[in-house]
């Protein structure tokens, strides 16, 4: 009922066939890529299809927004080709089903801040940050009602995306919130790239975390001393989904008094977690994985960063500790702002 | 005045023993679905010899006597069926000895699995015993006299084969010792003497033990956890085979539950690898998820979930509480590996049909020798119906482990009679002539292994 | 009242009683609950009071005298909270003062917390000692009386009464001075200020107090406060403002921290000795400072600090707590958590053992002298210490 | 079983070292003092309490003195009174005598099986009160009682005597007793109940209420003075040799009459 | 003829040391005033008793019973209102005992005479009689004045007279009392005698208390010889049941009990707050101490700076001397 808006005319016009051919984990030239993607595009069998670490990129190096991820994803199930194990995806759909009871709808007339899926992280958003937002997802037994359900992406299941995020946006809605924050930018992408590339409604206006946080920064100006760190940003695929609102990134850099270190995977060059990379079904799958994150890490030390700084806590969990393991502090966005403004963030350590 | 209670007082001291309301209340209980029955006594001693002293009134005043350690047992095995004294141990909590070379620790009955992995990590970082899935309340000692299991099952097997010997004061009093201890040469060996191992698996019908040694095993600088998903049960007991034969894991579990959704339907593995080094850790790495299991994630039959540095507790309390009801009891069993799929999918019916939602767990004990596999069903403490639903289920589910030519693993009262009535009549004869030999007034713990 | 009037009647049930409650964060000993390492039967554990309590709500069991001491015996040192691993873990201690709320109004409590509650009621400290002696502590320090000062000194029953506690309000009074604070004290008019009663289960007056205080502050027009024990600071940082008292509260450890780091308090003195902290829970636990106390004693110079194995939110509660200091329910024996604290002092082989709280510095004082390790180790206040390194006599 | 506890506020004079006689000599100083029921009442309320909760019937409290002493009523009402009575009167004067005379003409007015009092107030710890409204009333009284049983008709008690022997007694109704310390454990009366007290009625007697006018109640014995005992401030340090100091220390104990 | 009249009280076939203490008061009284002292005493069996108060007294009253097997207050009641009556003595004399408490007020209100009770002080002013009082917490001290009387009766504080040397042979006179029926509102069920073993410390008249300063639980035999030559019972503070060698009944303070005996002798213990707001209301302090500057020297009365250790045994001897000497 839902459909991708997919413009293949775009593609055929296409002269740098950027989404395939700046692939960081296919080595695809233009030829094959045009080629490739018209064969996508028509529904034929693609070895993209099976190749693709589902890593969002493309969704951000396409000049014309046309979405050439949702596309591969979307042939990936028609075709049935699972990035992933059978097992491994029948255990991410059912993760996603709500299983404590409904949620409590209290009203918030306004902006709020949505913690989606993510309730048991309400330690990050402590202080003067968020002094005064309403939350919403604040109980972790309720927050697969507010899960943004992106993540499938990854998973090969768009299906799933459509079936359930107009349940979860009518959740979202009953709130009566107009603008919603978004702590995760898996959320803002689902709002406000996915939703209208599918057709679906969003009756409230998302807002980026980082854009939040930038304009509060600014009205905190005066408290900011600055912390004088070298900071990597580990870019999420999400974020792939909102890249006019990256820029916030180095101001809030500015804004703090963080030095962004020159490295090699940074912006669109950004390097995956690892996260999905290391259970999919290919061959190598695991090794794979720990030779991306092994460069990651090695290039953020070469780049002299002290602290890694993280928005999503997918990749916090997979790349924290190897980080931590290599003398470099992972910290999330939100809290080295906190550090900023005098004080001290529950996750700094 | 109560002459036993005197007599208690005199023994223990006042604080240490108590016929209040309160206590006699509180130690009426197991944690699962056992009725409760109320002791006439509770006593906390502190010594062998008060315990001795104890055990000697308890025969003149025909009185029973219910040892416990942390009282987590689940099947009602420390419930005072009879009343009498519960002799609540956890006050005899010394670490007595840790012998590095030989890798061994002599601990008091009241030692506390925590503590000694808490005093192993601090002291001899290097040395970990077999610890149980149960909270770390629990104590080495009433684990090892339940043949329970622990996390090193796979390569070792039962802590219960962990043992080097015992101290153990006997029914009527007397304090006798096993293994090479009781020849004065230390506590490093259960073997060679002639065997006279009447009290592990007992549940304390045949004495009390007050000291334990218990083999320890080397514990490597990276512990951790990877975890493997199937959707097909029939697969599990091969993937066990074929974990076993690496020699590379340390404890294998593979386990579905209905709550949380994720693991509803699907068979997760969870495998400790352990090593000193990230060389060896990716040794093992590459034999284990990438030789050994990779046909099955290439096939996509198999997912690799990833692995984890650091051994988390399995923290079980909280399964008590998918209900929001504070309870759950299980049957363990001792079960052929290749039994899985059958005990997922009957265990899978019996909980269906009691309204429970199911949780199954099998570990690998031994290079898949057998497995305990457990069937666990929760209630709601405040609701006696789930409680009922809960027994019934656990009843079939004793049933249904015999069925499939298992064995009860600390069987409750219902377990013992059925396991009671296959065994052979010649060994069930022996049992009842060992009952009577060293428990000739029937004080130990009565209501368990009563041959009639 | 029965189980389904008790507020959280709906969850008490669902202790299962694993025993989480009674370990210290690293498992290390199963002592960590004063009053299960004092007693040893499961009754006077976490999950012993919880089931005891539902049991005597639903009439399973009859109050006691025994019931009421174990209820009471719970010091509020929130270890349970901290390692229960159930998400009705944020209530174990609200279930636990409610069950005592109901034995206040049934009005059968152990004698010595009538006796508590009725001192307050009448004189507003639980010794019973008239509010007219209240200020003699401060008798020749030239302390003076709040008039306006930048922060209230608010000293406490225990530093106003207790000879040992009132050394060291007479000590941090002359600390402050030196480092030239601005700030005065209520003398014989301060009051009591209810944590321990609200602990105890007396509501009704713990919200007098509050709000006796809250308007007493308002009037004097305080704005800062600075307290001398960590209950006080409790309370007066996380209740009060629900009485619409929202001061700016610090316990005097963190006014001491900044005040030497920004060079305000000279401690070039200095105090030589092998230091050992001791966490108060209502310092530690209930507001998770950890770091003031240890700061001011390693900018000291001279001190070197050295930790217990048993530390921050795994630290072993002097047994004090919940007026405990008082009622005592747990002394008498060398399992008395006072005394198994300082031994673990002991271990350390430091000879000072420092404390930021009167009631641990009473209880712990006593518990050295039982044990007998007088000429071993000292317990100090942290404003002794300072007080020292700062040239106080 | 109707009961009647006669009751009366102390101050708390236990802690106050500071105590200060008026000029006139007539009384002290009150204005530091804190003031409280007195603590053998408290046990005779609770013995009443007890009674009322296992037999039914009512309970009246009653006191003699000033408004301020309502605050002793409130606190019976909290305890479990149903009714309680204060005869307005300034007793800064009074003896036993006069009060007893006061309580004998309201208590002859109730319906009454059983009033209990405190074996002694805390203030001036004269004893006298109970044992003479008894006498003024005809009943039978028991002084300092410690076991307190009741049944229809008649109630079993134990009074105690010097080193721990007690007396045993059986008395029938009505009677009076005076109640001693250790009988019970005096409940905790929470300031919620307190508070709730305030809203019960309480009946405020005026002298001629029951028949009775200033200039009939003579005392019998008079207040001359009031002094403060002399007392020296220090220990007075009995220096010498061990032998020395203990041969005067048994000198003095034997004068003070120890042995 | 007007006289005083000594009312004495017996149990357990001995008179009773109050009645000593106020009989030796009234002595003093009578021969101020140079009147007559009385003393009447009545039970079964009271040839002994009387034989002993003439001791004291210039006449003894022994009135003889088998009704007054117990020493009732009822019956007693009736015979001494009824020897008032008869005598009508100035002053009326008693112990202020637990017999006393019971049978005093009623009798002055049975013959509408003043009483004061539990008086540590008995004198006569300008021809009148005065008492003084102990009030207040033994804070205040009280005089008091009768109104006119033939009668007052007055009981004294135990232990508050000195009990002085008698020597008289007074006579002695047996009267006869005749009761009404008997009747049975009040029953008399018998004594209780105390259990054995169980102390009830806040009973005591004398405590002996000990602190740390004991240092070892054997030097608690010493301690006991000191409390049973006293005539007194061992307590302690808290660090001795601490310790566990005495059971927390004995222990006197904030968390022990509250005692207020006569004299409360404390060795080595140095008097920390909770302690001594247990036993701050005893009559008579001592302490024995090490330290000089023991907080406890501020509450005590008396005070000896020396190792307790050296101090009880010597007491023990002296103690034992002096009582030798009376009896």
């Amino acid at each position: 009922m839902y459909e991708l808006k997919f413009n293949e005319d775009e593609c055929l016009s296409c002269t740098t066939q950027d989404c395939l051919t700046r692939c960081q984990y296919m080595d695809i030239d233009r030829d094959t890529a045009k080629a490739e993607i018209l064969k996508i595009a028509h529904g034929e069998d693609s070895f993209v299809l099976h190749d693709c670490v589902t890593c969002y990129a493309c969704e951000e190096y396409c000049p014309v927004n046309n979405h050439p991820f949702y596309l591969i994803v979307e042939k990936q199930e028609e075709l049935d080709v699972p990035p992933l194990p059978r097992p491994l995806i029948r255990r991410g759909i059912q993760t996603g089903i709500p299983f404590r009871g409904e949620p409590d709808i209290e009203e918030i007339n306004g902006q709020a801040l949505d913690m989606g899926v993510f309730s048991d992280l309400m330690y990050l958003i402590q202080g003067r940050l968020f002094e005064g937002l309403p939350v919403i997802s604040q109980d972790p037994r309720k927050m697969f009602h507010y899960f943004c359900q992106l993540m499938y992406l990854h998973y090969g299941r768009t299906s799933v995306i459509k079936e359930r995020l107009p349940g979860i946006i009518q959740t979202i809605a009953k709130h009566n919130v107009t603008e919603v924050i978004c702590f995760h930018d898996e959320c803002y992408g689902t709002y406000t790239s996915y939703c209208p590339a599918v057709g679906i409604d969003v009756p409230f206006k998302a807002v980026h975390l980082f854009e939040f946080l930038y304009n509060r920064l600014n009205e905190l100006k005066d408290d900011i001393n600055p912390i004088n760190l070298k900071v990597a940003y580990q870019r999420p695929c999400s974020s792939r989904l909102s890249s006019d609102k990256h820029h916030f990134v180095r101001g809030i850099f500015e804004l703090i008094g963080a030095e962004n270190v020159e490295r090699e995977y940074v912006d669109e060059n950004a390097l995956c977690c690892g996260g999905t990379i290391q259970g999919q079904r290919r061959e190598g799958s695991r090794k794979r994985a720990a030779d991306v994150q092994k460069r990651n890490i090695e290039d953020m030390k070469n780049a002299g960063a002290e602290v890694c700084v993280f928005n999503c806590p997918a990749c916090y969990t997979t790349l924290g500790s190897m980080v931590a393991k290599n003398g470099i502090r992972p910290v999330f966005m939100s809290d080295l702002c906190r550090l900023a403004i005098g004080e001290k963030p529950a996750g700094w350590r | 005045m109560d002459s036993v209670y005197q007599a208690l007082v005199d023994i223990v001291g006042q604080e240490h023993v108590s016929n209040r309301q309160e206590e006699l209340f509180i130690y009426s209980y197991d944690l699962g679905t056992t009725e409760p029955h109320r002791p006439d006594y509770a006593v906390i001693p502190r010594t062998t010899e008060e315990i001795q002293e104890i055990v000697k009134l308890a025969n003149k005043e025909k009185v029973p006597v219910v040892p416990l350690g942390g009282g987590l047992s689940l099947a009602g095995l420390a419930v005072p069926f009879r009343g009498g004294i519960a002799l609540d141990l956890k006050r005899m909590d010394s670490i007595l000895e840790v012998n590095e070379k030989a890798r061994y620790a002599v601990v008091e009955c009241g030692v506390s699995q925590g503590q000694l992995t808490s005093y192993l990590e601090r002291n001899f970082p290097h040395l970990t015993h077999s610890e149980p899935g149960a909270p770390p309340t629990a104590t080495i000692a009433g684990n090892v006299a339940i043949h329970g299991q622990g996390d090193l099952a796979q390569p070792y097997g039962f802590n219960s084969d962990m043992v080097n010997g015992l101290e153990i004061v006997l029914p009527t009093g007397e304090v006798c010792k096993f293994g090479s201890c009781s020849i004065g040469s230390g506590w490093y060996t259960q073997h060679p003497l002639p065997d006279v191992g009447l009290f592990l698996g007992w549940s304390g019908t045949t004495g009390i033990i007050t000291k334990v040694s218990i083999r320890l095993f080397p514990s490597k600088k990276i512990r951790g956890v990877g975890q493997f998903v199937v959707e097909d049960e029939e697969l599990v007991p091969e993937i066990m085979y074929k974990l076993t034969h690496t020699q590379m894991t340390e404890d294998v579990i593979a386990f579905s539950q209905a709550i949380p959704p994720f693991a509803s339907g699907l068979q997760h593995f969870t495998i400790n690898i352990v090593a000193d080094s990230e060389k060896e850790l990716e040794f093992k790495h590459e034999i284990v998820w990438d030789d050994t299991l990779g046909e099955y994630i290439r096939s996509g039959a198999g997912g690799f979930l990833g692995f984890r540095s650091g051994l988390q507790r399995p923290q079980v309390s909280k399964t008590s509480d998918w209900r929001k009801g504070g309870g759950f009891e299980y049957v363990g069993a001792i079960m052929p590996v290749e039994t899985y799929p059958e005990c997922y999918r009957r265990g899978r019916d019996i909980s269906e049909r009691h309204d429970i939602p199911y949780t199954v767990l099998g570990r690998c004990i031994g290079a898949a020798h057998a497995m305990m596999f457990s069937w666990t069903y929760a209630f709601n403490r405040a609701d006696p119906e789930t409680i009922r639903q809960a027994r019934e289920a656990l009843h079939e589910t004793d049933d249904l482990a015999l069925e499939l030519h298992g064995t009860i693993w600390k069987p409750g009262l219902y377990g013992q009679k059925l396991v009671m009535e296959r065994l052979d009549p010649n060994t069930l004869n022996l049992m009842k002539k060992i009952k009577q030999m060293l428990d000739p007034n029937g004080i130990m713990n009565p209501g368990n292994w009563e041959v009639s | 009242m029965t189980l389904t009037d008790y507020k959280y009647g709906d969850v008490i049930h669902r202790c299962f009683r694993c025993g989480y409650c009674k370990f210290p964060i690293n498992w290390m000993d199963v002592n960590n609950c004063p009053a299960y390492a004092r007693f040893r039967m499961e009754t006077y554990s976490c999950g012993g009071r919880l089931w005891l309590t539902r049991a005597w709500l639903e009439g399973e069991i009859e109050w006691s005298d025994h019931l009421a001491d174990i209820l009471y015996s719970c010091t509020a040192c929130k270890n349970c909270e901290v390692k229960c691993p159930l998400s009705f873990n944020i209530d174990i201690l609200n279930m636990m003062i409610a069950a005592k709320g109901e034995m206040v109004e049934r009005g059968e409590v152990p004698s010595p917390v009538k006796e508590f509650l009725e001192n307050i009621q009448r004189q507003g400290n639980p010794y019973g000692t008239s509010r007219a002696k209240r200020g003699e502590w401060m008798e020749g320090t030239g302390i003076e009386a709040y008039q306006g000062q930048e922060f209230l000194y608010y000293v406490g029953c225990v530093g106003s009464y207790d000879t040992r506690g009132q050394e060291t309000a007479r000590i941090l009074g002359k600390v402050l001075q030196k480092a030239g604070v601005s700030f005065g004290v209520l003398g014989n008019d301060e009051n009591c200020d209810g944590n321990e009663v609200k602990n105890l289960g007396e509501e009704t007056l713990f919200e007098m107090l509050a709000e006796e205080n809250v308007a007493q502050f308002q009037g004097l027009g305080v704005q800062k406060i600075v307290t001398l024990s960590p209950h006080s600071y409790n309370t007066m940082k996380n209740d009060y403002p629900g009485f619409n008292g929202e001061f700016e509260v610090s316990h005097y450890t963190q006014l001491l921290q900044g005040l030497i780091r920004d060079g305000g308090l000279d401690v070039s003195g200095g105090y030589n000795a092998t230091v050992t902290y001791h966490d108060p829970c209502f310092l530690g636990r209930w507001n998770e400072e950890y770091n003031a106390p240890r700061a001011v004693l390693k900018s000291t110079p001279g001190v070197q600090l050295v930790e217990m194995a048993r530390n921050k939110d795994g630290a072993l509660c002097c047994g004090g707590g919940g007026g405990n200091f008082y009622i005592d329910l747990l002394g008498g024996s060398a399992d008395s958590p006072a005394r198994r604290r300082v031994r673990e002092a002991c271990e350390t082989g430091a000879n000072v053992l420092a404390v930021a709280c009167p009631n641990c510095l009473t209880m712990l004082e006593d518990a050295v002298k039982a044990e007998g390790l007088e000429d071993k180790l000292a317990v100090k206040d942290i404003a002794e210490i300072v007080g020292e390194a700062c040239g106080i006599k | 079983m109707d009961i009647i506890a006669c009751i009366k506020r102390v101050p708390d004079t236990s802690e106050a070292d500071f105590i200060k006689i008026d000029p006139a000599q007539r009384d002290i100083e009150k204005d530091r003092l804190a003031f409280k029921i007195n603590n053998w009442d408290e046990y005779a309320l609770e013995a009443a309490v007890q009674l009322k909760e296992k037999l039914g019937g009512t309970l009246t409290a009653i006191t003699v003195g000033p408004e301020d002493w309502n605050e002793v009523l409130r606190r019976a009402l909290a305890m479990g009174a149903d009714n309680a009575i204060r005869i307005d009167r300034d007793v800064s004067a009074d003896d036993a005598y006069t009060v007893a005379v006061i309580l004998e003409r309201v208590i002859q007015r109730l319906s009454y099986d059983l009033v209990l009092f405190g074996a002694q107030s805390e203030d001036f710890g004269s004893g006298q009160l109970g044992a003479m409204v008894a006498e003024m009333l005809g009943i039978p009284h028991a002084t300092l009682v410690t076991v307190l049983e009741a049944e229809e008709g008649k109630v079993h008690t134990q009074r105690e005597l010097e080193a721990g022997t007690l007396q045993s007694y059986t008395i029938e109704l009505p009677a009076l007793l005076t109640v001693h310390t250790g009988i019970n454990q005096p409940r905790y009366i929470s300031l919620r109940g307190i508070r709730s007290a305030m809203q019960k009625e309480l009946q405020v007697m005026a002298l001629d209420d029951p028949g009775l006018s200033p200039e009939t109640l003579v005392p019998m014995v008079k207040l001359e003075k009031l002094e403060l005992p002399p007392k020296g401030k220090e220990a007075e340090l009995i220096a010498g040799a061990p032998e020395e100091a203990a041969e005067r220390l048994a000198k003095i104990l034997k004068d003070a009459g120890i042995f | 003829m007007s006289g005083i009249l000594v009312v004495a009280e017996h149990r357990n076939r001995a008179l009773a040391n109050v009645s000593y203490q106020v009989l030796s008061k009234g002595r003093q009284l009578a021969d101020q005033a140079q009147m007559e002292l009385l003393a009447v005493v009545a039970g079964s069996d009271v040839d002994a008793y009387a034989k002993e108060l003439a001791g004291w007294a210039d006449r003894v009253l022994a009135v003889k019973s088998d009704r007054l097997e117990g020493l009732l207050a009822e019956p007693c009641q009736k015979i001494i209102a009824h020897l008032i009556r008869k005598i009508k003595p100035k002053i009326t004399l008693m112990g202020h005992s637990s017999f006393a408490m019971d049978m005093a007020p009623s009798l002055s209100v049975e013959l509408g005479i003043p009483l004061a009770t539990d008086c540590i002080d008995i004198f006569w002013q300008n021809g009148d009689i005065l008492v003084t009082r102990s009030i207040y917490n033994s804070k205040v001290n009280a005089t008091y004045s009768f109104a006119q009387s033939e009668t007052v009766l007055i009981t004294g504080r135990v232990g508050e007279f000195s009990v002085e040397e008698g020597g008289r042979q007074g006579q002695i006179e047996e009267i006869e009392f005749d009761f009404e029926e008997e009747s049975d509102y009040k029953k008399f069920e018998g004594y209780l005698e105390a259990e054995a073993g169980g102390v009830d410390i806040t009973q005591a008249e004398v405590l002996v208390s000990v602190g740390r300063g004991i240092k070892d639980k054997k030097n608690l035999e010493m301690v006991e010889e000191l409390a049973r030559v006293l005539g007194g019972v061992v307590s302690c503070s808290r660090p001795v049941v601490d310790y566990g060698w005495l059971p927390s009944e004995r222990q006197v303070g904030l968390s022990g009990k509250t005692v207020q005996p006569k004299l409360y002798l404390g060795l080595g213990i140095s008097g920390a707050f909770q302690h001594v707001v247990g036993m701050k209301g005893a009559s008579i302090i001592v302490a024995i101490n090490k330290d000089a500057k023991a907080p406890i020297f501020s509450v005590a009365n008396y005070g000896i700076v020396d190792d307790l250790l050296k101090v009880v045994p010597a007491l023990v001897n002296k103690i034992s001397e002096l009582k030798g000497k009376t009896e």
